[in-house]
């Protein structure tokens, strides 16, 4: 199955691009993806990294198709 | 109804001194305000190993953290007696100096104002998907995190 | 500097949004600064016995009360980390909807600003010697009394 | 001995004046001056009327010849 993720911060500069279509195993949880992606781009610091998948911070579930998975380095806002 | 209306937040790049004026002056016609409070973040010269930030690089997963702001929105309308209450974060580059952060709470009661606008603040720092790009005089770069 | 010397308080008066705007774009130069925190306090259309407010008239013991802001601003800058402060009060009319108190404070951090703020607000209310007198619709008045 | 008493907000307006030089027996307190102004002007809620002696809010004490006693209503400033 197909599911759309996309990087900001300094996530997007390690992986070299914003966003991209990943085919995974159906099945797959968000976690083993975040876990695939941190070994792939060779992320720092994994703990402090969140995942939100269709905007959702609980990251505790299994991906569907066409789920959007964003990584998020720590907030900067304010 | 200044209540329900999902409002954009972001503005590309530093936030005026006219925008805060007119947004004051937009009030004044709101004779059941009694206080307003507001709260400015400005990008600071940090030195850092030595070397002096000179402007912050904002970017955001933009969708969800208009979403992250309504929500925000609505529990601090549940939460305060406020009259009215506006945000505005910038994105892209803004120069140290400049400002990046505008929350602007009004109520009858100067404490209702006050403590919706620390509640905004806090509730952005915490939970708002934003990234920050300090860039450093000498082009560098590293990226921010809030404590 | 900005600390030590003594700045005049009162204007005649409302308090312009332009008179904030040209504030906060003064600060723009001054790169330590991280955060400013202002509370603005507008006059209220309040109903009191069936007669609506339009206006307050403030007076004050003009020398005492610029040497209670002075002092004011002396333990506020001795009990807060704040880069600068700046107050101004009106004094004659003032018609509702329009700004009789600006306080703004400015820090490295947020906390200590924001702090340093509600400072200065609560002291000024419990401590300048300015009276108030409540203007009415009709022409009639009350003096106004701080909670 | 003379004294310069000021008046402030709704007791300038039940004085009907700002300010006047008053001679008061030498040795006369602060508090003693508050008692005969309130009685002449009619002041109501004299406990909610603070004296300011030479601006200072310390008003038990005796007053000396040329001191500027002021009579303040509450405080409704910001």
């Amino acid at each position: 199955m197909k599911v759309t993720v996309k990087y900001f911060g300094m996530i997007a500069e390690l992986a070299g691009k914003t966003e991209e279509l990943l085919e995974v195993p159906s099945g797959t949880s968000a976690i083993e993806l975040k876990d695939r992606q941190v070994r792939r781009y060779q992320i720092q610091d994994p703990e402090s990294v969140q995942l939100a998948v269709n905007q959702n911070l609980d990251n505790k579930v299994e991906l569907n198709e066409g789920d959007e998975v964003a990584f998020l380095p720590p907030f900067a806002g304010g | 109804m200044d209540k329900k209306k999902p409002k954009k937040v972001f503005v590309q790049g530093a936030i005026p001194p006219e925008k805060i004026a007119n947004s004051i002056a937009n009030h004044q016609s709101k004779t059941n305000i009694g206080a307003h409070s507001i709260f400015l973040g400005q990008i600071r010269a940090d030195e850092i190993d030595g070397k002096t930030v000179s402007a912050i690089d904002y970017s955001a997963y933009e969708e969800m953290a208009e979403n992250v702001f309504h929500e925000i929105r609505e529990a601090a309308f549940a939460k305060f007696d406020i009259t009215c209450a506006h945000i505005y974060h910038s994105l892209g580059e803004v120069k140290t100096g400049e400002i990046c952060l505008f929350v602007f709470t009004s109520s009858a009661h100067r404490k209702i104002a006050i403590e919706a606008c620390n509640y905004f603040v806090e509730e952005i720092k915490a939970n708002v998907p934003i990234f920050g790009k300090e860039i450093f005089e000498d082009e560098t770069h590293q990226w921010k995190v809030n404590k």
